[in-house]
């Protein structure tokens, strides 16, 4: 499995760390919401198709990214960085898939 | 008479004799030759043993699919067991040897399994081994004592215990175009795509490229196929843009074009080159993929079938072409369709005599009549073969009348001499890989064979185009015009050049007779090694056992090391037959990675006797040469202790630790985690992240600091240091600084991005030593320059810079074995010489290194934590930690960590023990308030970490005891039935020594 | 009613050509009603069926397989079974499984071919040592039996393991169970979808719950590709396939991510190791199957996935860390590898529950440990849904423990599925 | 001034090895760069970053992900977004940078005695890498002057592409010994020299 950083281009899963469910918020830090926390902390999106994921580029340039990835196919559909401001570092252009 | 070797032809060197042995018997073949084709030009018909039966069995084919000739080929003690014989390129001093077979392959013990046949049925261990319900034997003794018999007389060659010399290597490719198989479609594939610039690269698995062009005797551009295939591979080896890999099996289709292939780069010489691995495992990143993986052909299931001298037709093709091997004298040919007609004709050619073409169909076209008169073969149309005839050779066989409506076979016996039978049930695409891919086949009536799905079709994560006979095209013409086209497509191109090369063949019709089986009395073998019988199949359909997964694993069909790439679709049609349905209904088989099996060696590749790089510290070579003993630590190696000579262990670290505390020691802390935490928001971030404050430290100062998880146990804890405003140097534990990065990257990337921070690793920026002992101020005061280090400049949890011997260093003040103790940090490359510098400070003062044993005895009489401690499943309580468990401020776990189980009163809490009994206390040890050796139960908990105390001059541990603290003062006992320790304890507060700190604080 | 099997029966009916074998278990249509539905026709899924009817007399069940009986995660593990687990909770429940597993072939009369051949943890330093005799002596505790092995022991029982000093991580001792071993996994599904059918169950292979049919709140059956289903109880034993089954009764988001993991075997080789046994220094794990092949395998791909398929980072982890124990295994071929979907729990540890919604009973979370649960988790399962609570053993997996800080975590390793 | 050790030096034997009776087509050597730093802007502040760098290096770095260059005494390029690593023959880099890049652009990280650089050089560098880490060593996919973060299993490696056939790898120092070990046996098949 191939996942393309915005950053450094496509790399192999083996560089990649993954970060779990990225639909879950975090509530406010002083929120003493149990509900929300537990749910934040235990409960997880597990769809079968389209997941949107967080991964880690812990083996390259250890940005997060958020990608949009098909549990059945592995099919990524999208990657982004979870943290969007490095405008002026020019993205490197994905490759293309067809 | 016997297989021979012809007089000329093939791709072998006559000139080259090579000398071998199989069996420890001597043989020669020539360069070129396989193992398989030089046994069998030598006349070996015998090559191997079936799984079940034992029975004797000959070549089936000639090349990696092959079920029966399975060998050992040695390499001194070195063993590399189930290598088909077919796959094999000879070498001077290669040394093979027959497996599964007791005394000798020529006269098997077990071949008496014959004789259990129809007991022996699929499925029948299920049925019975049970054994007694009561009785000594009940349970699972009985089916383990039989068991222990069946073990013995399964399994095939045997895998060595000696470690293997030769190299293993990795390779990461990346390729516009892969191409997988180098037969005229994926020659013109590669071809196709290299004109257009791409980078290629092309594999096989045959140490020669060309595929059929190779056997096929066929003619291309006016030359002969062969010639062409020479000729095209070296255009292709002149460019710069392709790569070619003979010897190279693509065995795995992973995600996003990922393909695994297995280079044997050295298997087919004498001695690697220096340095050369024997296997490469290339890792191919392929923008997209030509599978030109050609087709198997299919055995017939008949009587006696597997009887040694009945081969597949094309194999025999193969042998005399490619090899110049006849398999037999007087060859017999039995088939459903058109292609063994070529056979019939280059075997005549070879120089063999064609005694029979039996065919099923009941009128042959005049194309193939032509061609059998061609071979002065006499057609037996509309008849089977029925049975064969011989021992561990061929002699005979015999054919009935056959009508293929029904299957119903009438008429007369008749007899026919033959020393050689090929039969040829059609052929089935090599659509494994693109199985793998994801590719659902389709089933094509006319082919008779599952066919990829169309060539155009996308896949999600794969994208590959197929060709040739892959895609169920199986003349020579198709396929370089399939392979032009997909290497075009491949490579992005749409340019049409000029002429394709023009074939002469003969002519054939691809659509066999669908006639899988003919049912006569005997055994009719569908999976050749795991002896799997066609009424095997039809048992399990007996017994509802029909979906193709479970006729696979009732019956074992298909899981031998062939896979069942020649059986797979005999079954099927059998199992098709017996439901009534047709064969697409039984179902698919979904291929899974390998498509052949892949040495173990290669997928470890650089790994192989180097599993994990070593980490480590500045001042490693010094604490060698200076009498450690290393302990490995994750992937760091560290000081254990620093023996003396006839010293144990325990002597050693009681007298380091001794020495420390009387005078003075140093111990390499260099394996802690560092982090750089920068940025205007740092001290806000820290907050965040530790329980305690860190916004309020002074800078200059340091502060211990505990994290939790967001679950709300404990996770890490070590000092901070604020270096300036924005600038804090985070320690953590060496075991979890690779995790307490991710959590903090994890936090500021995808939790709080609004915080300015940055984290750095500066792990191994800094050597670090921690001196520590009544006498280490006096040491550090003997060789610092630069500043003081007296109770003002640099009090508790202080930070000073300055030199020592010429070296910029930086020193806190803070302590872990609870004495007067400092940490001294100094750029990683100058470490060694700070640390000898130190060392030779201390000389006067009674200076001694010490371990992590000794280190650890230290902190044990401290009652300090670690991860034997923070284990994941202890909270800051339990710890007795919560007074750091800031109530000004949330952090990270703040909110969840008063729920009710972990605040309930019967965790597990930190405790010190006294052992009563005087004796050494395990670690791992339970307790127990009531000791029962006999039968140990009543658990309170158990025992971190342990050590003999020479500050107390008693054998004590910390241990993790439920309601712990209210149990101080209190006895309990150790319950260790492992090691069969026993015995009384007093359980106290884990600060056993100097409990109010004025050691360190002095 | 269907022959017993022995050896008696296979020789008279090898006499008869083996043509009068009866199908193991029927192929029956869905009725319009069952007291209780099963979804999921894996080994949980089918023990729970078979206790229901043996233990609680409730044999008007059926179980609902979405492709053919077996084809999750019972047929697709590498077959251990042992109950050499940390803490008290899990060491009871594998412990009481282990005790079935002792009794399985007889209570089945049908060979799962359980074979105590021992389980062996190598520790490769002397804190984790430590850390295996804590579990060991746990075990103890509880009754179960665990010893300790030095390196010259374990050479004995193991001549082809590594022990040398010079191995990157020396073995410097190990945790072993010995009634531990391993079973053919298909034959378990299959013993107890015979063994159900006898009793009356109806096991319906190819028929795919496409929702739930619901009474407000209440779970009253379920619609399937082969027409709606109604029951007083539907019972789900989906392993990997928890999150789309739940998602079907609107259930979102649940403590469990599918995660993929890979397995091995390689050709058949004569007997070459006598044991189960695991590597401490990263996550291996090997044996070998009576008919020869080294099954084995180790981590999870560590993302979410339900293809059944994994990739390779995986494989060369898993065989570098086979070959720093077994170095002379370099030149034996890995023959077959395939992918399994397991529905790891946020704290390592199952659920075996009550709800979540009313009419409805939950059997999920087994991470990669399922197969030697199967007979306690059908039995445990099969006494929540007939009696609608808990028995003692599986009453510390509930659905709620993580919430309330009451999790099972014998790894330590906190709400990380991945690291479980 | 006091040398610094370097972690190789035990396992750093000058001379040809391996299979070189064909010639040499590697070299290895140690760069031993007297400064390393990390910079890292704050998002927004990437543009004076690169101009602190040129004002301190003289270098002025090209736009794009992974950009960099060289000019034989100073190297930098761009590993992660918005993040440089700077290395110089001469000491005293950190020293210069926490003057030019203030703490509203961004950090300085001194990794001088952290971070190891081994120079690999000749015809086959690109294979022999490859047998190392997943990402495609062709020059057009990776131009000279360019940086990559990338990792071989536990180690991670920024890897600078300093000549068409010439790479300089900065590995953690704790890891350099093994890394440069493997790295030199991974070299044997081509010959190699250690210079």
């Amino acid at each position: 499995m191939l996942i393309t950083c915005p950053y450094c281009g496509p790399r192999d899963v083996v560089e990649f760390t993954y970060q779990g469910d990225g639909n879950r918020e975090r509530p406010d830090p002083a929120s003493q919401n149990f509900e929300a926390w537990n749910a934040y902390v235990y409960d997880r999106l597990n769809p079968a198709g389209d997941h949107n994921e967080i991964w880690q580029h812990s083996g390259g340039c250890r940005a997060h990214l958020r990608v949009v990835r098909n549990t059945l196919t592995h099919e990524i559909l999208s990657v982004a960085f979870i943290r969007g401001a490095h405008t002026s570092t020019a993205r490197r252009k994905a490759e293309d898939k067809s | 008479m016997s297989p021979r070797r012809t007089d000329t032809g093939g791709r072998i060197d006559r000139l080259k004799t090579i000398r071998f042995t199989f069996d420890g018997a001597a043989y020669t073949g020539h360069a070129g030759d396989t193992l398989a084709s030089a046994l069998l030009a030598k006349g070996v018909t015998l090559y191997g043993r079936s799984f079940k039966y034992h029975r004797p069995r000959g070549l089936l084919t000639a090349g990696v699919e092959e079920p029966n000739a399975l060998v050992t080929v040695l390499k001194g003690e070195v063993r590399e067991p189930n290598i088909p014989a077919t796959m094999v390129e000879i070498h001077d001093g290669l040394v093979a040897i027959s497996q599964n077979r007791f005394p000798s392959l020529a006269w098997d013990i077990n071949a008496v399994n014959q004789l259990g046949g129809k007991i022996l049925s699929a499925g029948f261990y299920y049925k019975t081994f049970m054994g007694p319900v009561i009785g000594p034997l009940k349970g699972t003794r009985f089916w383990m004592f039989c068991e222990h018999f069946i073990r013995r007389a399964a399994g095939l060659g045997s895998a060595g215990s000696a470690k293997d010399p030769a190299r293993y290597e990795r390779m990461n490719a990346f390729c516009d175009v892969l191409v997988v198989g180098s037969g005229p479609a994926g020659l013109m594939a590669a071809k196709a795509a290299a004109d257009q610039g791409a980078r290629v690269m092309l594999a096989d698995l045959e140490p020669r490229f060309g595929g059929s062009a190779n056997w096929s005797g066929e003619t291309i551009d006016g030359a002969p196929a062969a010639d062409w295939a020479r000729r095209t591979v070296a255009q292709l080896e002149a460019r710069d843009n392709v790569r070619l890999l003979p010897r190279t099996t693509v065995w795995g289709y992973y995600d996003n074009n990922t393909l695994a292939a297995l280079e044997r780069v050295s298997d087919h010489k004498e001695q690697p080159g220096k340095g050369e691995p024997r296997h490469r495992y290339w890792a191919i990143r392929a923008r997209s993929v030509v599978l030109a993986t050609g087709a198997f052909e299919r055995p017939l299931v008949f009587p006696g079938n597997d009887r040694p001298g009945v081969m597949l037709a094309h194999a025999a093709e193969r042998y005399a072409n490619e090899f110049g091997v006849l398999p037999g004298e007087r060859i017999a040919l039995f088939t459903n369709n058109d292609s063994a007609y070529r056979t019939a004709v280059a075997l005549k050619k070879a120089g063999a005599s064609v005694v029979a073409i039996v065919d099923v169909r009941p009128e042959p076209s005049a194309e193939m009549r032509k061609l059998a008169a061609e071979a002065e073969a006499e057609i037996f149309a509309g008849h089977a073969v029925i049975a064969t005839e011989g021992g561990k050779a061929l002699s005979g066989l015999k054919l009935q009348r056959f009508d293929m409506a029904n299957g119903s076979l009438t008429g007369d016996a008749r007899s026919i001499h033959a020393d050689c039978l090929l039969m040829s049930g059609g052929w089935s695409p090599t659509i494994h890989l693109a199985s793998q891919a994801g590719a659902k086949a389709e089933w094509n009536a006319a082919r008779q064979a599952f066919l990829p799905p169309k060539p155009t079709q996308q896949w999600p994560t794969q994208h590959w185009i197929g060709a040739g006979a892959f895609t169920g095209s199986f003349s020579t013409t198709e396929a370089i015009a399939e392979g032009r086209a997909a290497g075009l497509a491949a490579a992005g191109g749409t340019s049409t050049p000029a002429a394709l090369p023009t074939v002469e063949a003969v002519p054939g019709d691809p659509d066999p007779a669908p006639v899988f089986e003919i049912r006569a009395k005997g055994k009719s073998f569908v999976d050749f090694q795991h002896d799997v019988t066609a009424e095997d199949v039809r048992l399990a359909h007996r017994e509802g056992f029909v979906s193709v997964e479970h006729l696979k694993r009732y019956t074992t069909l298909g899981m031998a090391t062939d896979q069942g790439k020649s059986s797979n679709v005999p079954g099927l049609a059998i199992m098709a037959e017996a439901l009534g349905k047709p064969i697409p209904e039984v179902g698919t088989t979904r291929f899974r990675p390998p498509f052949a099996p892949v040495s173990i060696g290669s997928l470890a590749a650089e790994r192989f006797g180097d599993l994990k790089p070593e980490r480590l510290t500045p001042m490693h070579d010094w604490h060698l040469a200076n009498g450690a003993t290393m302990y490995s630590a994750g992937l760091w190696y560290r000081p254990m202790i620093y023996g003396h000579a006839g010293e144990t262990v325990e002597q050693a670290y009681v007298r380091e630790a001794k020495a420390t505390r009387d005078s003075a020691g140093i111990v390499d802390v260099s394996t802690l985690g560092k982090i750089a935490v920068q940025g205007p928001d740092a001290a806000a971030f820290l907050d965040r992240v530790y329980t305690n404050m860190f916004s309020t430290l002074a800078v200059g100062k340091a502060r211990y600091g505990l994290m939790l998880r967001e679950d709300g146990l404990a996770f890490d804890d070590g000092t901070t240091w604020r270096l300036g405003e924005q600038d804090f140097l985070m320690t953590t534990t060496t075991a979890n600084a690779g995790k307490v990065m991710q959590h903090l990257e994890y936090f500021l990337d995808v939790i709080w991005p609004e915080l300015k921070v940055h984290v750095t690793s500066v792990t191994d920026e800094w050597a670090g030593a921690a001196i520590g002992g009544p006498k280490a101020r006096q040491i550090l005061a003997a060789c610092v320059t630069g500043t003081s280090v007296d109770n003002a400049t640099l009090p508790f949890m202080g930070i000073v810079r300055g030199e020592i011997s010429g070296v910029p260093v930086m020193i806190c003040r803070l302590s872990f074995s609870g004495e007067m103790a400092f940490e001294v940090y100094s750029g990683a490359g100058h470490g060694t010489h700070v640390w000898e510098a130190l060392i030779e400070a201390g000389k006067p003062f009674g200076l001694i290194t010490y371990g992590l044993e000794a280190l650890g005895t230290m902190r044990i009489e401290k009652g300090h934590v670690t991860g034997a401690e923070i284990d994941g499943r202890t909270t800051a309580r339990d710890l007795h930690l919560d007074w750091m468990l800031s109530k000004k401020k949330p952090f990270i776990g703040s909110a969840m960590m008063d729920r009710e189980g972990l605040i309930a009163s019967d965790r597990l809490e930190l405790v010190g023990l006294i052992a009563l009994d005087n004796r050494p206390l395990n670690g791992g040890a339970h307790i127990v308030e009531q000791l029962d050796e006999a039968n140990p139960h009543g658990s309170i908990g158990h025992i971190t970490a342990c050590c003999y105390s020479p500050a107390l001059g008693k054998h004590i541990a910390l241990a993790l005891v439920k309601g712990g603290k209210a149990r101080h003062g209190t006895r309990a006992n150790v319950s260790d039935p492992l090691r069969n320790r026993f015995g009384p304890v007093e359980i106290v507060s884990n600060h056993f020594f100097d409990p109010d700190g004025s050691r360190m604080h002095g | 009613m269907m022959a017993e099997y022995s050896a008696f029966s296979l020789l008279a009916n090898a006499l008869k050509g083996n043509k009068d074998w009866k199908p193991a278990w029927r192929k029956p249509d869905p009725k319009a009603s069952y007291d209780v539905i099963i979804i999921g026709g894996g080994g949980h899924g089918l023990a729970t069926a078979y206790y229901l009817a043996k233990e609680h007399g409730i044999t008007n069940v059926a179980v609902l397989e979405k492709g053919w009986l077996g084809s999750g995660n019972v047929g697709r593990n590498t077959t251990a079974v042992r109950s050499n687990y940390l803490l008290p909770a899990n060491t009871r429940f594998y412990e009481h499984s282990m005790k079935m597993w002792e009794n399985l072939s007889h209570e089945l009369n049908y060979n799962v071919m359980f074979s105590q051949r021992g389980c062996l943890n190598l520790a490769h330093t002397p804190a984790q040592f430590d850390d295996y005799a804590r579990r060991g002596n746990a075990m103890r505790h509880l009754g179960v039996d665990a010893e300790l092995m030095t390196p010259a022991q374990i050479k004995r029982l193991i001549p082809a393991l590594d022990i040398s000093d010079s191995a990157r991580f020396p073995v410097v001792g190990g945790l072993m169970q010995r009634r531990a071993g391993t079973a053919r996994h298909d034959a378990v599904a299959w013993g107890y979808a015979r063994g159900a059918d006898r009793r009356g169950v109806d096991i319906i292979e190819n028929c795919e719950v496409t929702g739930f049919l619901r009474d407000g709140d209440r779970v009253t059956g379920v619609t399937t590709s082969r027409g709606d289903i109604r029951a007083r109880k539907v019972a789900v034993a989906v392993a990997g396939s928890t999150g789309r089954v739940m998602q079907l009764a609107g259930v979102e988001t649940m403590p469990i991510e599918s995660h993929v993991l890979q397995a091995f075997v390689t050709e058949s080789l004569k007997p070459f190791i006598d044991t189960v046994v695991t590597f401490g220094m990263g996550h291996f794990y090997m044996s070998q199957s009576d008919k020869g092949g080294l099954i084995y395998g180790g981590d999870i791909d560590g993302y979410n996935s339900y293809a059944q398929r994994g990739n390779l980072p995986i494989v060369d982890e898993v065989m570098s860390e086979m070959l720093a124990l077994f170095p002379g295994l370099a030149r034996v071929r890995m023959l077959r590898s395939w992918g399994g979907v397991c529905d790891m729990s946020m704290d390592g540890s199952p659920i075996i529950t009550t709800g979540p919604l009313p009419g409805m009973y939950l059997n999920c979370g087994w991470c990669y440990g399922g197969f030697k649960a199967t007979p306690a988790s059908g039995w445990c399962f099969a006494w929540t849904i007939a009696k609608d609570q808990p028995h003692d053993f599986n009453a510390p997996f509930t659905l709620d423990r993580f919430h309330r800080g009451l999790v099972i975590d014998d790894k330590g390793q906190g709400a990380n599925p991945r690291l479980h | 001034m006091v040398e610094r050790q370097s972690p190789l030096e035990p396992e750093f034997h000058i001379g040809s090895h391996g299979n070189f009776e064909h010639g040499v087509e590697i070299i290895l050597t140690e760069t031993g760069p007297g400064s390393i730093v990390q910079l890292a802007a704050w998002p927004g502040e990437e543009k004076k970053l690169i101009a602190a760098i040129r004002t301190v290096t003289g270098l002025a770095l090209p736009d794009g992900a992974g950009g960099g260059l060289s000019d034989g005494m100073k190297s930098v390029f761009g590993f992660a977004p918005g993040k440089f690593t700077v290395a110089d023959e001469a000491e005293g880099l950190a020293g210069a940078f926490a003057k030019a890049v203030t703490p509203a652009i961004g950090t300085v990280t001194d990794l001088s005695h952290g971070r190891t650089a081994i120079r690999i050089a000749g015809p086959k560098a690109e294979w022999v890498l490859a047998k190392f880490f997943a990402i495609d060593f062709a020059l057009p996919a990776f131009p000279v002057g360019a940086g990559r973060s990338t990792a071989h299993h536990d180690v991670f490696a920024q890897i600078q592409r300093t000549g068409s056939d010439q790479f300089d790898i900065y590995v953690f120092r704790s890891f350099a010994r093994s890394f440069w070990k493997a790295l030199c046996h991974a070299s044997e098949e081509v010959g190699y020299e250690v210079q």
